[in-house]
């Protein structure tokens, strides 16, 4: 085995099992906690990756922004004890199942699919700011200004939703 | 001449568009003259081809523009004239004129005037769309338009709720019909690549088509045919139907809509009579239809029921004469049959009028002297319903049963039995509404009165046409003598199959002296039952008369009638108007509804409210069709 | 270029419009925005212009833009009751803005990141509008699973558009495309899961079943106008995007293994929506509910009609939104009305209706009318076109199916129709709209009426 | 490092994202509480990130790893946007728990 897969092996394997107690774990914000260690696990891979500039953007807008955004949250309404009422047996299993169902269908959907490697996938430095920035703003001009619309309108009405109404 | 075509649908249109948007702000002496007086010129319009079509019989395509054209798929707005399109057009702007004329009289005191000749001339402009169309589609449109507005008239009346269900009934079976003639319409453009008559005519000559296709096609236009013509077993909604004004059951519900079966039959007839089995299919629901009904009205009490019973089984009879081949003879039968039946349920509404709403036969009798005019054109169209000759209805139900007898001995004798039974209700009706005394309490009694003008001159005009409109279509026995040719075989010949069977002279000649023998017996016999005996039938709480009664008046002839005929039949007649139409066919259709709503408060509840079930239903069905998926691969 | 920049400097105005304080100018200026897009559209027609690879403004694109740009103009002057009633008038116009600019890109998208985004766009201010009545728990409940289940198929959405990009190394439609004529580098697998689990993300956005679950429980909580909105141009975006996709990539995979299977899902789908909508429809007895789940059924109509991908498909299914939208609209904005004044949305609002306002009750039946079907409205030919192509293709059965489900159509419009003209109305008071609206309306029903009696004329203007 | 692409098959990347793809599905399934559901769906678009930055690693295509920055934007919309429709329930009902919402039905 090389050392690249054993470093996938452990990054997969820490990646899983603290997406599993995301899951299973009670209290809200010991799930937000598990959750970021799976992003770091996920940046690790990144970094395996070759893509440097997004593994640091991940951690900087995942566990920086939208997770300090899921604690503010959880603070604010107080939800940071495991007052979540128990779902019955019966919802769980079935939701398990059907988890368990989708993993298989998938998986035995993509069992055997091949991707052609490119020449120029020998290319290592696709990942680094300089491509990236290149083909952003140049090839991903339009998406990118788009997106401000997005980002417009997320903020019009987050506020809309949050201000208290002033009759 | 025949350019002017457009002008026809388009009078009505123009009226229904004023009275409608000027809503009820236009004076009623206006509406009056405007909604009559645009089915008059129409009328005269449409008298002006008609001569030029005499003169020179042809079809003629009329392209008005190109309605629209997507991919193959092409429709022109064009109307075609040709005998069978210009003959009825004749009827519906004819009829429809004296009908609206009747309905200023009739309708005079209504509240929603102006709606009512609204509607009534969009009925006109739909059915004129349906019979002048040249193509399945604008056949279609005029075919669903009638509907729609034969719906919004049965449902004028609205303050009854009866009214609304029977109006939704109405509209709910015509749907069912509408269903098959649209998959039909379809499938023929699938199978001829064109819905225009002319092309597909024209293939169904040349090109070797398959069968059962044209057999599919031919049994899905039935089915439409079915519905909109009520026959089995779409009929009881027509019964119903009579909830409307008087004035459109004349119109709709017995001189134009329910015709439009017969005119899709009559006008595929190039495509139906290449279907043998479809034929038979024909003929036996019409005459099942026809003798079904036909029982049920020998014991109906209501005016209007029996003659909306009455009109099922002329409808079935003349479904039965197509069935047969005889194609002309059953258009014949619909120009005669719009005459007399017109007549009947004006003279009926008459009745009505001067009754003060009361339509139970039962009340009624002796108003022969007090409205003298309605009684003797009433007594025209019952001789004429009848056939006897020389009026109208003679020539035609003789030829009909002429060429039923050549096909099939079996449904000639079915079909005589319905014109006797037809003979029988109809003096039934005649002697108990105009005979004897007046049954009525006093205070209706002391209000019986003829009606105004206007709605007697349309019964006499259309007395007329019921004594002379047989002359248009001499019958082959008589014709031969009198060197008149059957005309109208012949002015029809280039619109629907001519019948090829020839029948002997002597033949028909006894067939006629036959039929004629039997209604003469039969008139008599009414006569003794209801004037001399002057018997009524028993309220509906009443017991059966017992055996002590039947001694002391001593008619034994009638009552030996009375318990081998009358008494089987009326059992019959209940049983199939209880179980066949009522807990049978009514059941069925309202069950598949029962059935759709009992469904739909089932999979309702799929719809619980819960995220997590939703979530889970999606994630499960993902994976049900993703399992084709990993079959495939 | 100039109708993204318009539609998107829309929204903007409408926001600047609240810093200086002229919100009375926004209403105006939004619908001469509007007209002058279509205008700009029509001018286009034919230029197939290309913005940045990203968009391409073809005649399907421009198609689609009119459309949506007249629904979105009647759907302004209908819900001008709803924003003057507002306190934040220019947060609803500018979402309402940006969500058009979704619409836009999902009609002209030629690259998967804009059908994401367009996606996204889309749909977030309509999580918001679904819950703009912030009070009231039920738009609250319905903005929310909104959000949550549409988060959850975007989810999926992106699941197949990185399966398509690993199959075929392209995000763009043309590659993906032609990778399956020059099949090198394609990995077949891939893109046929891909393309199924792209289905089934806008399976969902059209609320077809069994992704529809959201939507009767949203269409009936929103506030009335939004529902409009959602069953009419959240729609319309949906379908374009879908359409594209459809017609520009999945069809050309038509020799694959794979496409039989997709087919038959795809059918499955259409099929089901057509009865299952029509069918629980037809024990409904809150209007708006009612008018929900006939839109779904309609949703699978149109998508039966995609299905076929006849030459015309680009018309029928265009003709079919417009007809549907147009009767959609008119239902809604008479619902709206009514159920004000009486403060209910059950059937029996409905009750003599005609008594108590002719011009209501006529302007809905002919909506109801063509939603049902009958000719010579619009909603007629739409169908028509649709069976036309479904029997063309040999599915007999699926044409039959589609039809008795909507027999079940009539039968529930109808009992509305019955309700305005063969009841007598609960509440007596007659119901006063302005001349204006009146004028609206009557000229709406006779768009309806036009569209049907001149199909040709339509399909020339545009095709 | 350089060589990653030789030493890991790129089926290795498909199984994990769609693994973890399944987990955050199983926790939409599994949770009431909204914020954690949220998370869980967080989780689901990461997955599809990760496969995204490996495909573009795979197929030496730049568009894919750009493609991750609109998903993250997309998800950080979405993440306030839907917050903020919480904090609304939350004010009207007092409660996260998704299974008290189900007013609207049938």
């Amino acid at each position: 085995m090389l050392l690249s897969q054993y470093i996938f092996l452990f990054l997969s394997f820490v990646a899983i099992i603290s997406a599993l107690m995301l899951v299973l774990d009670k209290n809200p914000v010991h799930s937000v906690l598990y959750l970021i260690i799976t992003f770091f696990a996920i940046a690790g891979h990144y970094l395996l990756l070759n893509a440097q500039f997004l593994a640091v953007v991940h951690i900087i807008v995942y566990a920086g922004a939208i997770m300090v955004l899921f604690l503010y949250v959880i603070m604010m309404l107080n939800l940071n004890k495991d007052i979540e009422p128990h779902k019955k047996n019966i919802p769980k299993v079935a939701a398990a199942v059907a988890a368990g169902l989708l993993l298989l269908s998938l998986t035995a959907l993509v069992n055997g699919a091949e991707v052609n490697m490119l020449p120029a996938a020998r290319n290592s430095n696709i990942g680094l700011m300089d491509n990236l920035g290149k083909t952003l703003f140049k090839e991903y001009m339009l998406p990118f200004e788009i997106s401000s619309i997005l980002f417009l309108s997320a903020m019009v009405g987050a506020v809309f939703l949050s201000k208290k109404e002033i009759h | 001449m025949e350019q002017l075509i457009y002008l026809i649908p388009l009078f009505p249109l123009i009226s229904f568009l004023i009275i409608s948007l000027s809503g009820s702000r236009l004076p009623k002496s206006i509406t009056t003259y405007l909604a009559p007086g645009s089915i008059f010129v129409s009328f005269v319009v449409a008298l002006l081809i008609f001569a030029a079509q005499i003169s020179h019989p042809q079809a003629v395509t009329v392209p008005l523009f190109t309605w629209f054209k997507v991919g193959e798929f092409h429709a022109d707005f064009s109307f075609l004239v040709d005998a069978l399109s210009i003959l009825f057009t004749l009827v519906i702007t004819g009829v429809g004129f004296l009908i609206h004329v009747y309905s200023t009289g009739y309708m005079h005191d209504e509240k929603d005037y102006n709606r009512y000749f609204s509607y009534l001339n969009l009925f006109v402009f739909f059915m004129l769309l349906l019979v002048l169309g040249d193509n399945f589609l604008l056949m279609f449109i005029g075919w669903e338009g009638v509907g729609l507005c034969s719906y919004l008239l049965i449902g004028f009346w609205f303050r009854n709720s009866n009214y609304a269900s029977a109006a939704k009934k109405a509209f709910v079976m015509n749907r069912i019909g509408d269903f098959g003639f649209l998959l039909g319409t379809i499938l023929i453009f699938g199978v001829f690549g064109s819905i225009n008559y002319h092309e597909v005519f024209a293939q169904v000559g040349n090109v070797v088509v398959d069968g059962k296709l044209i057999t599919w096609i031919t049994i899905l236009l039935f089915i439409g045919a079915v519905g909109k013509s009520a026959q089995i077993p779409l009929f009881t909604w027509l019964p119903d139907a009579m909830a409307g004004p008087t004035p459109v059951s004349a119109l709709i519900h017995a001189a134009t809509m329910v015709t439009a079966g017969i005119y899709l039959v009559a006008r595929c007839s190039a495509l139906f009579s290449l279907s043998t089995y479809t034929m038979h299919v024909i003929a036996i629901i019409g005459i099942a239809t026809a003798f079904l009904s036909a029982t049920i009205a020998l014991f109906q009490n209501d005016i209007k029921k029996v003659l909306a019973y009455s009109t099922v089984s002329q409808l079935g009879l003349i479904f039965c004469a197509l069935g047969c081949g005889a194609f002309s003879a059953g258009v014949f039968h619909v120009v005669t049959h719009a005459f007399f039946k017109a007549l009947l349920f004006l003279g009926a509404g008459s009745v009505i009028h001067g009754m003060s709403g009361d339509q139970d036969i039962r009340n009624m009798g002796g108003l022969r002297k007090k409205m003298p005019i309605t009684f003797y054109t009433f007594l025209i169209a019952t001789i004429a319903i009848s056939g006897i000759p020389p009026f109208a209805g003679f020539f035609s139900k003789d030829q009909m049963l002429a060429e039923i007898f050549a096909v099939n001995k079996i449904m000639f004798v079915l079909a005589l039995l319905v014109s006797l039974m037809t003979v029988f209700y109809m003096f039934r009706l005649l002697f108990l509404t105009f005979y004897g005394e007046t049954r009525a309490n006093d205070i209706v009694k002391n209000h019986i009165h003829e009606s105004p003008k206007s709605m007697t001159i349309p019964l006499s005009i259309l007395a007329v046409l019921s004594v002379i409109g047989g002359f248009i279509g001499f019958p082959h026995a008589l014709g031969h003598e009198l060197h008149i040719h059957h005309w109208l075989d012949g002015f029809l010949a280039n619109a629907v199959k001519p019948n090829n069977v020839e029948m002997h002279l002597n033949t028909e000649l006894l067939l006629m002296a036959i039929t004629l023998v039997l209604i003469a017996v039969v008139i008599i016999l009414a006569r003794n039952i209801f004037i001399s005996k002057k018997s009524i039938p028993q309220s509906d709480e009443a017991a059966m008369p017992l055996l002590k009664e039947v001694i002391y008046y001593k008619y034994y002839i009638d009552e030996i009638y009375e318990a081998i005929i009358v008494k089987p039949l009326n059992k019959i007649a209940g049983f199939l108007r209880d179980y066949i139409e009522r807990s049978g066919i009514d059941a069925v259709v309202n069950g598949i509804g029962n059935s759709v709503v009992n469904w739909s408060q089932l999979l309702r509840l799929t719809q619980t409210g819960g995220l997590g079930f939703y979530v889970g239903a999606m994630v499960i069905s993902m994976i049900v069709l993703l399992l084709f998926l990993i079959l495939k691969l | 270029m100039k109708e993204l920049l318009l539609l998107s400097g829309l929204g903007v105005l409408a926001l600047v419009a609240e810093i200086i304080n002229a919100r009375k100018l926004i209403y105006p200026f939004v619908i001469f925005g509007l007209l002058l897009n279509i205008g700009l559209c029509y001018h286009d027609l034919g230029s197939n212009e290309s913005i940045y690879g990203m968009l391409r403004l073809d005649n399907a694109a421009l198609a689609f833009t009119i459309l949506f740009s007249v629904i979105a103009l009647v759907w302004f002057i209908m819900a001008k009751n709803y924003f003057s009633d507002e306190t934040n008038i220019s947060d609803h116009f500018s979402l309402v803005l940006f969500s058009l600019v979704g619409v836009f890109l999902l009609s002209s998208y030629t690259h998967l990141s804009m059908l994401f985004l367009g996606v996204e766009i889309l749909s977030i201010p309509v999580y918001i509008l679904a819950g703009s009545d912030k009070r009231n728990v039920y738009s609250n409940e319905a903005a929310f699973k909104y959000f949550l289940l549409g988060a959850f198929a975007s989810g999926f959405l992106l699941l197949g558009i990185v399966m398509v990009y690993g199959g075929v190394g392209s995000f763009y439609i043309t590659q993906i495309a032609a990778s399956a004529l020059l099949p090198y580098g394609l990995s077949e697998k891939l893109v046929a899961i891909g393309l199924v689990l792209i289905l089934f993300a806008f399976a969902f956005k059209m609320s077809a079943v069994p992704f529809h679950f959201w939507a009767p429980d949203v269409y009936t909580g929103a506030p009335t106008s939004i529902t409009a909105y959602m069953s009419t141009i959240v729609k319309i975006g949906a379908i374009a995007g879908f359409y594209r996709l459809y017609v520009g990539v999945v069809a050309v995979y038509a020799q694959y293994d794979f496409f039989s299977s997709y087919l038959l899902i795809f059918l499955i789908i259409a099929l089901l929506t057509i009865v299952v909508g029509n069918v629980i429809a037809a024990s409904q007895s809150n209007v708006k509910r009612l008018l929900a789940y006939s839109s779904i059924g309609h949703a699978g109509f149109i998508i039966l009609g995609i299905a076929m991908i006849s030459p015309t498909v680009n018309f029928t299914t265009w003709y079919y939104l417009l007809a549907y939208c147009l009767a959609n609209i008119l239902t809604f904005w008479v619902l709206i009305i009514v159920s004000k004044q009486d403060n209910a949305e059950d059937i029996s609002v409905f009750n003599g209706l005609v008594k108590r306002n002719p011009i209501l009750a006529g302007t809905m039946t002919v909506g109801l009318l063509s939603m049902a079907g009958i000719p010579p409205l619009g909603g007629f030919f739409a169908k028509y076109f649709i069976l036309l192509d479904v029997i063309g293709r040999g599915y007999m059965m699926i044409a039959i199916i589609a039809i008795l489900a909507s027999l079940i159509g009539v039968y529930y419009y109808f009992r509305i129709i019955i309700a305005m003209f063969a009841k007598n109305p609960i509440q007596t008071a007659t119901i006063e709209i302005g001349s204006f609206t009146k004028l609206l309306m009557i000229l709406v029903s006779c768009l309806l009426l036009a569209i049907g009696i001149a199909p040709e004329y339509v399909y020339n203007l545009i095709f | 490092m350089k060589e990653v692409i030789i030493g890991i098959p790129i089926q290795w990347y498909i199984f994990l994202s769609i693994a973890l793809f399944c987990i955050g599905v199983l926790g939409v399934l599994f949770r009431r509480n909204a914020i954690v559901i949220f998370m869980c769906i967080e989780l689901m678009l990461n997955a599809v990130n990760l496969l995204m930055v490996a495909f573009s690693r795979y197929l030496g295509d730049t568009g894919g790893q750009v493609f991750v920055f609109f998903v993250m934007v997309v998800a950080a919309a979405e993440v306030s946007v839907g917050l903020a429709i919480l904090m609304m329930i939350y004010r009207n009902t007092k409660s996260t728990d998704i299974d008290t919402l189900n007013r609207l039905k049938w």
